[in-house]
């Protein structure tokens, strides 16, 4: 995995674009560099603008300011067919004139790459899984079976760059996974940098290298996948990455990383870990997430709340919980052992509690 | 060698008549093409390309003549030019006040009263009165207010002991008639098919046409020239104004003007030859009942033109007429 | 190229073909109306005040309504014993489309072979001896109507089968589960739902039979002129062209004056029909 | 249950009379009746040797394949301008196009009469040309801009990402993209225009007759049983174009809505 | 949770019901009892016959053979309109024409119910969450509420039994989560049998009392949530309800309700519990299914297994890893806990194992 730090010259730079449309403004100053090879993820949703960014790179649409550079060259002003940028639409748009071969061609022919354009695109189809479908018309196969069909299109002249735009949208939950594994298997191999957007955060936290979280035409957040997930640094990241639970807290004295808080409504202090540059200081107010597996119910484990069971949902591995608290309203999510019944009835007062080093603070 | 000369003509075996009877001979003779186009209504091409002609000539009724020499649509000749027309009876002449020609005739027909003979005899319509008769409700025909105007209206006013000035009782007649007419096509076609097969029992009708129906063997339909007479039709060739190739056009219709071709569609068709020196055959005596003089003078030769001045009034008086029945 | 100036480029050849028709629209009310240069309703006046003229305006309304009629109380039918068809419905389809695409002159000249006194019928009931002189099927309203309501039939079944098509069966599952006797979801839901298609087909149908000649000309008799025949007697036998213009404003008036009412009515019902695509 | 019955017989009545008169073309007799008298091909070998009906077969023909084409390419470019170009009021310009459906046959007859000898193309075959164009129109705009909103754009976005140029997106993607679109405009569009009859009897000229118009008159003038033959051949070229209709698109695009 | 044994006369008896179109069998031989108040879910790939069983219940097809019992009458006969079932369609068939007031109130007005319509439309919808929407068109109302106005329609001729195919099916996720609560606390509300379709295992995990798994026309497991989860009977509903690692075993020796048992390939005894009534005999080949939640990594707890680490996903709060073992590929979740890093890297060699009372034995 690509580290932030030690990042060569970047392939794709990102530089405070911004993009708007009849007075709306669908991406504001958005800056990201992207490392050669790498796996990343525009996340957010629906019209927080990833669309549209990704359609800038493409060279569809023209940024309103900022610019966008490959390999260091600002390609802003060329036409979508100069740019070395692949591009697989969210409804495919296979051409549906053309069978599977003639489609994975296109590009080539378009080029005009011709040499050995019959070994290219027969590899490729075999990268996908697809040998043996070249005569295939598209309305000919099933759903995962165009989905690689429009990745081999876009892959076989080799751009520098592949943007995937919901790829994976239309289909069913399983054929879903089964294409993420295989879409980050093709990306590992062909070693091509992926953008991929996507609304779904399981989808984004477990194929990329790194995700930029997206709302209202901004990235909110840009980091790794665990980062993201267990270090949020705003509280919509925190909501959109995950079920979390959230509260108002007070910051009571800070040492350094670490914060001392006293939860709102009930007095709850705790000493917790901060990110180094985060402008907490004594006497904020900030906002306390924890994620729903790390409650636990039951023990005092820490400092302890008092809730009282509204409802329970049975998923197989695990029960989740729905509990009121003077803190608010919380979901804990614990394994489920079979034979063991639900340990916590409805409307049983129980005791929830979480581990330190499991809550992040969010300034407010 | 120079052509070809347009001609205009009604379908129907009117264009094979003229085919026949007078281009063919003619482009024998003279080495200039004649095409004849069939169309619904030559006079209506005429008029829609007023001042652009697309034909040389062109076949009408004598009454669409005189519209249209009225209209100053029509090129006009000398009798120099068309000598022929010296042997045509001049009453026959489309002619312009000031003498000059504006159409041929080449022949006519007359208008009778055709019977089918398996459903009336030919005594029940010895005058053109009978046709009011009642006890002929829903067994006759008749033919569209365009020519019940000037033919049927001419005719009846004539039986009415009036003339096409007045026309009064001829207009009682005629209603008399429209009241025993019941359901019938606007196709003179199925008209003819109809009275053909016994669907009508008689009505006033064109003696040529009773002629072919006879040529194609159907013997039981006779045309009748009543006590009153048969009202003459004669129809007219005419060049539209501005035609090109005049002098060729000329000479084309001084061959419509002469005896041959005219004996021709006689012999074709039953068409009375409109020149003198036109000669009947045995064969065309027996058909007709007589001689051609004999025949005219049977008939009889109305007003054309002061019918065709008040066509318009005329018609729409008898559409009135049609719709108070 | 610009994106205005290539707009304009790609509408200019349609753009001729309807500017064309609309002058000659415009020529054709200008001429009835001006006579000499100036405004005048001489001819309107002549019309109107005719009353044979103003009988045949009405036998052309008349007409008009009950083909309409005929063919909206056949067509529905059809309509929707073809949309809920579960065979082979391409078959039934080929049954409708097939005979609207033959022209009507055929289809008008096959009623001549029908209807006429030596035709099938006629010819069944003499042979059969039912009757013992042919009956008089033709040359009268009747002839026409049937004619035109042929003809025409096509156009009222496929607008409303267009319509009826797109309407879920779930709809009446849904209605029927809800306790909806047939008759009682018929009304509420297949009823109201297809009724833009009836308009639809009714606007259409309305139209071409007030504007119809060839049908009335084989069909019809000498006593049933209507405006569409006598416009071509007028054009074709008296050349007037300021009268047939006339005529056929008139025609234009009143056809549009009940069909532009049933077409808002059908516009303003889609709108508040459709689902507004929500999911 | 009624409606069953309603439908059946409609269903059986429609085709009809075509079957009759295209029965009644094989009479021997010289008349025209039901049923017919005698088998024979005579009115066939009457039409097929006749160089006016066969002419007048031509014009048709020609002039319905160049109507048809023209109407095509004019609407082509007016549905691409409306859709792709998203151009403003172009609902009111699709229903422009549209008039000419709800104007009655007999008044069209009327306008186009006037207009033709206002240009001077009264009974020439440009003048006819340009008014099937018209009268065809709302049949070919139809199933193009009904393909066009149907075909993806993306399609084009994806060919340009591909590095296609203009052109060849227009080539190789878009046209394709439309391609059932523009068949069944053409083939639409013949139809209706070989078919045409009400406005056409005003506007024929001496070189030009058109076959309706042809049959037309002849029903009115005689009763000779040829035009059952000639009406046959109509009917079959009318049966071919609608089996091509099908295999292209499917006999049930006449009943889809956009 | 009602339970199986102590059921009361069921509401609705489906006895031996099968279903033949053209020669090919929908519905076969299905035998269901609910009971009064229960939430019973339909759950199976698509095509397996779940429409086809429900319509039967609806009234739109007629059984091939077998009855269809309400409150013990047989209403094979009975048209959709009398019986008094109601029905949530997956495209929901809102009537379009209609406000939704009216929709609501149709089911009432069909049936002649007009005495004190207006109070009962406008409690469904406040039990719905829709008052004060009353006037709007169907189109200018969202996804959910369309969903919503589908269900009041349905519940508010309080019909004996409530059939809903697939409602949430054409929802995005985080709505689809939202009703899925909702749904489960209106049918508490009303006390209405819900017979609920769904292919959605977690769907059907989380809402229902009892799951009735079907497979190719046939019932394979009519059990609780928790029983088909944990103690899947047949092959399919270890592998279609929940991920689940297979393998093949035989038994060596069985004891009463417990089994010992040889995984095929490896020498790995065991002794687990088997359902009594399974007929698994000593030497029998059975298949053993262990959750991957249940799966441990490193430490050798119980009999173990040597595995390679092919690769890993992160999703949050777990890490999954795919394992190649010698009982072949399996997968194994772990809790994820930052800052930890991911304890075991690609390639790296490890050893498997689970609890004994987490494997479920399935009959060959
Ligand atoms: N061509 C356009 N003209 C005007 N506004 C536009 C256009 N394209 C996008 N927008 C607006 O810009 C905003 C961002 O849209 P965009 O399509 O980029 O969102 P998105 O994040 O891709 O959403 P989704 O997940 O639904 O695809 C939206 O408010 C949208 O309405
Ligand atoms: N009316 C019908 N005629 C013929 N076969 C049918 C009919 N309805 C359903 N089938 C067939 O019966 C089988 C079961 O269909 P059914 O719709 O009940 O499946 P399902 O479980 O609801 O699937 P899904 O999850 O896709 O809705 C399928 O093979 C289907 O093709
Ligand atoms: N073939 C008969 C010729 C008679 C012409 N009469 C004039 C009628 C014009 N349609
Ligand atoms: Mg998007
Ligand atoms: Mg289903």
């Amino acid at each position: 995995m690509p580290q932030t730090a030690t990042m060569p010259q970047p392939i794709l730079q990102i530089d405070t674009v911004t993009k708007v449309f009849d007075g709306a403004t669908a991406v504001d100053r958005v800056t990201l560099d992207v490392a050669e090879g790498e796996f990343v993820t525009l996340l957010g949703p629906s019209g927080c603008g990833k669309s549209t960014l990704l359609r800038m790179m493409a060279g569809f649409e023209t940024p309103t300011s900022g610019r966008i550079l490959m390999r260091g060259r600002d390609m802003s002003k060329d036409a979508a067919y100069e740019r070395e940028i692949g591009l697989v639409f969210q409804n495919l748009a296979l051409f549906p004139h053309m069978n599977v071969y003639d489609n994975v061609a296109f590009g080539l022919r378009a080029r005009k790459r011709t040499e050995g354009l019959d070994r290219k695109v027969r590899d490729i189809l075999a990268l996908v899984g697809l040998d043996g479908f070249e005569k295939r018309r598209t309305g000919q196969i099933s759903g995962g079976q165009r989905q690689r069909v429009a990745l081999a299109r876009s892959l076989v002249t080799s751009p520098d760059v592949l943007l995937l735009d919901e790829p994976l949208s239309a289909l069913d939950l399983k054929l879903r996974r089964q294409l993420q594994v295989e879409l980050k298997r093709i990306q590992k191999e062909t070693g091509i940098t992926f953008i991929f957007v996507t609304h779904d955060q399981e989808e984004a936290l477990s194929m990329s290298d790194r995700i930029a979280v997206m709302n209202a035409g901004r990235v909110e957040q840009f980091s790794t996948a665990v980062e993201t997930y267990h270090h949020p640094r705003t509280r919509f990241v925190a909501q959109f990455v995950g079920e979390t639970n959230l509260f108002e807290a007070r910051a009571i004295r800070r040492d350094g990383d670490s914060v001392s808080l006293s939860v709102a409504g009930v007095d709850l202090p705790m000493t917790v870990a901060v990110t180094p540059g985060a402008g907490v200081r004594a006497g904020d107010a900030v906002w306390v997430a924890v994620r729903p597996e790390y409650i636990t119910i039951g023990r005092a484990a820490g400092p302890a709340l008092r809730a009282r069971v509204a409802s329970h949902s049975f998923s197989g591995a695990t029960v989740t919980y729905a509990l009121d608290s003077a803190a608010g309203h919380l979901l804990a999510q614990v394994p489920f052992r079979p034979g063991q019944g639900h340990p916590f009835p409805h409307g049983e007062e129980v005791r929830v509690g979480w581990a330190e080093e499991n809550v992040t603070v969010i300034p407010d | 060698q120079s052509g070809p000369i347009l001609h205009a003509s009604w379908g129907g075996g009117v264009g094979d008549t003229w085919t026949v009877a007078f281009a063919g001979p003619y482009t024998a003779d003279t080495g200039t093409a004649v095409r004849i186009v069939e169309l619904p209504n030559p006079e209506a091409q005429f008029r829609a390309h007023a001042g652009d002609p697309q034909y040389h000539t062109g076949i009408g009724t004598f009454v669409q003549g005189v519209n249209m020499m009225r209209d100053d649509m029509l090129e006009t000749f000398s009798l120099d030019e068309i000598p022929n027309m010296r042997n045509i009876d001049e009453k026959y002449w489309l002619k312009t006040e000031d003498g000059r020609i504006a159409g041929v005739t080449p022949y006519f027909a007359y208008y009778g009263i055709a019977v089918n003979t398996n459903e009336a005899s030919v005594e029940d319509f010895q005058s053109w009165k009978s046709v009011a008769d009642p006890k002929w409700k829903g067994r006759l025909g008749m033919t569209r207010p365009i020519y019940l105007s000037t033919y049927d209206l001419t005719i009846l006013a004539k039986a009415a002991g009036d003339d096409e000035y007045d026309t009064a009782g001829g207009m009682e007649l005629l209603k008399g008639m429209a009241r025993n007419v019941l359901n019938v096509s606007n196709s003179l076609a199925q008209q003819n098919t109809m009275l053909e097969r016994g669907e009508v029992a008689a009505m006033p009708f064109y003696s040529v046409r009773v002629w072919s129906l006879n040529e194609a063997g159907v013997d039981y339909v006779k045309i009748l020239i009543p006590e009153e007479g048969a009202l003459l039709l004669p129809y007219v060739i005419f060049a539209p104004k501005g035609v090109k190739d005049r002098g060729m056009v000329a000479d084309w219709l001084n061959h419509i003007a002469s005896a041959a071709p005219q004996e021709r569609g006689a012999a074709l068709s039953g068409y009375i030859p409109a020149n003198r020196d036109a000669v009947a055959t045995s064969e065309i005596k027996a058909k007709l009942g007589g001689e051609y003089d004999d025949l005219r003078a049977r008939l009889y030769q109305p007003d054309w033109g002061y019918i065709a001045e008040n066509q318009k009034d005329i018609v729409a008086a008898i559409d009135q007429m049609l719709a108070t029945l | 190229m610009s994106r205005p100036l290539r707009i304009a480029v790609l509408l200019l050849p349609s753009a001729i073909l309807m500017g064309v028709f609309l002058f000659g629209l415009v020529r054709l009310i200008g001429s009835s109306l001006l006579i000499e240069g100036r405004l005048d309703f001489a001819y309107y006046d002549a019309i109107l005040s005719r009353a044979d003229y103003v009988a045949m305006l009405g036998r052309t309304l008349r007409t008009a309504a009950m083909t309409t009629f005929v063919c909206l109380v056949l067509g529905f039918p059809t309509a929707y014993f073809v949309a809920r068809y579960r065979g082979n419905r391409n078959f039934l389809l080929l049954l409708i489309i097939f005979p609207w695409l033959v022209s009507i002159v055929v289809r008008s000249y096959g009623w001549v072979v029908i209807l006429g006194p030596r035709g099938l019928i006629n010819s069944l009931l003499t042979w059969s001896g039912l009757a013992a002189r042919p009956l008089k099927l033709m040359y009268n309203d009747f002839g026409v109507i049937l004619g035109l309501a042929h003809v025409l039939l096509p156009f009222m079944i496929i607008a409303i089968l267009s319509v009826m098509m797109q309407i879920p069966r779930n709809l009446e599952e849904a209605s029927m589960s809800l306790g909806g006797r047939p008759g009682y979801s018929f009304r509420t839901v297949l009823l109201p739902l297809s009724l833009p298609g009836v308009l639809t087909g009714i606007t259409l149908v309305y139209l071409m039979a007030t504007g119809a000649i060839v049908t009335p000309l084989l069909l019809g008799g000498l006593g049933n002129t209507m405006l569409g025949t006598e416009i071509f007697q007028e054009v074709m036998h008296f050349f007037d062209y300021p009268k047939a213009a006339a005529l056929a404003t008139v025609l234009l008036v009143t056809a549009l004056a009940v069909v532009l009412p049933i077409q808002i009515l059908e516009r303003w019902l889609a709108r508040r029909l459709s689902d507004g695509g929500a999911a | 249950m009624i409606t069953r019955y309603i439908a059946i017989a409609v269903l059986l009545f429609l085709p009809l009379p075509i079957v009759i008169v295209v029965l009644s073309s094989f009479t021997a007799a010289g008349y025209l009746s039901f049923p017919i008298k005698g088998l024979s091909l005579r009115w066939y070998a009457e039409f097929l040797g006749s160089a006016d009906w066969l002419r007048v077969l031509g014009v048709s023909a020609l002039l319905a394949l160049i109507g048809a084409c023209v109407s095509t390419a004019a609407s082509f470019a007016a549905a691409w301008a409306v859709v792709r170009h998203n151009m403003r009021f172009g609902t009111t310009y699709e229903t422009l196009l549209l008039t000419p459906l709800i104007f009655p046959h007999a008044a069209i007859g009327v306008i186009m009469i006037m207009t033709l000898s206002g240009l001077g193309w009264l009974g020439t075959f440009s003048g006819l040309v340009l008014v099937h164009c018209i009268l065809t129109i709302p049949y070919a705009y139809r199933p193009i801009v009904a393909a066009l909103r149907k075909a993806d754009p993306a399609l084009e976005e994806a060919a340009q990402s591909l590095g296609a140029r203009p052109w060849r997106t227009f080539w190789l993607v878009s046209l394709p993209a439309v391609r059932p679109g523009l068949v069944t405009s053409l083939l639409f569009s013949f139809i209706i225009s070989f078919d045409e009859v009400t406005v056409t009897l005003f506007l024929v000229g001496p070189f030009v007759m058109t076959l309706p118009v042809q049959v037309f008159s002849e029903v009115l003038e005689s009763a000779s049983p040829i035009i059952a033959a000639v009406s046959a051949a109509l009917v079959l070229f009318t049966s071919l174009m609608v089996f091509i209709l099908d295999r292209v698109i499917g006999i049930q695009f006449f009943v889809e809505r956009d």
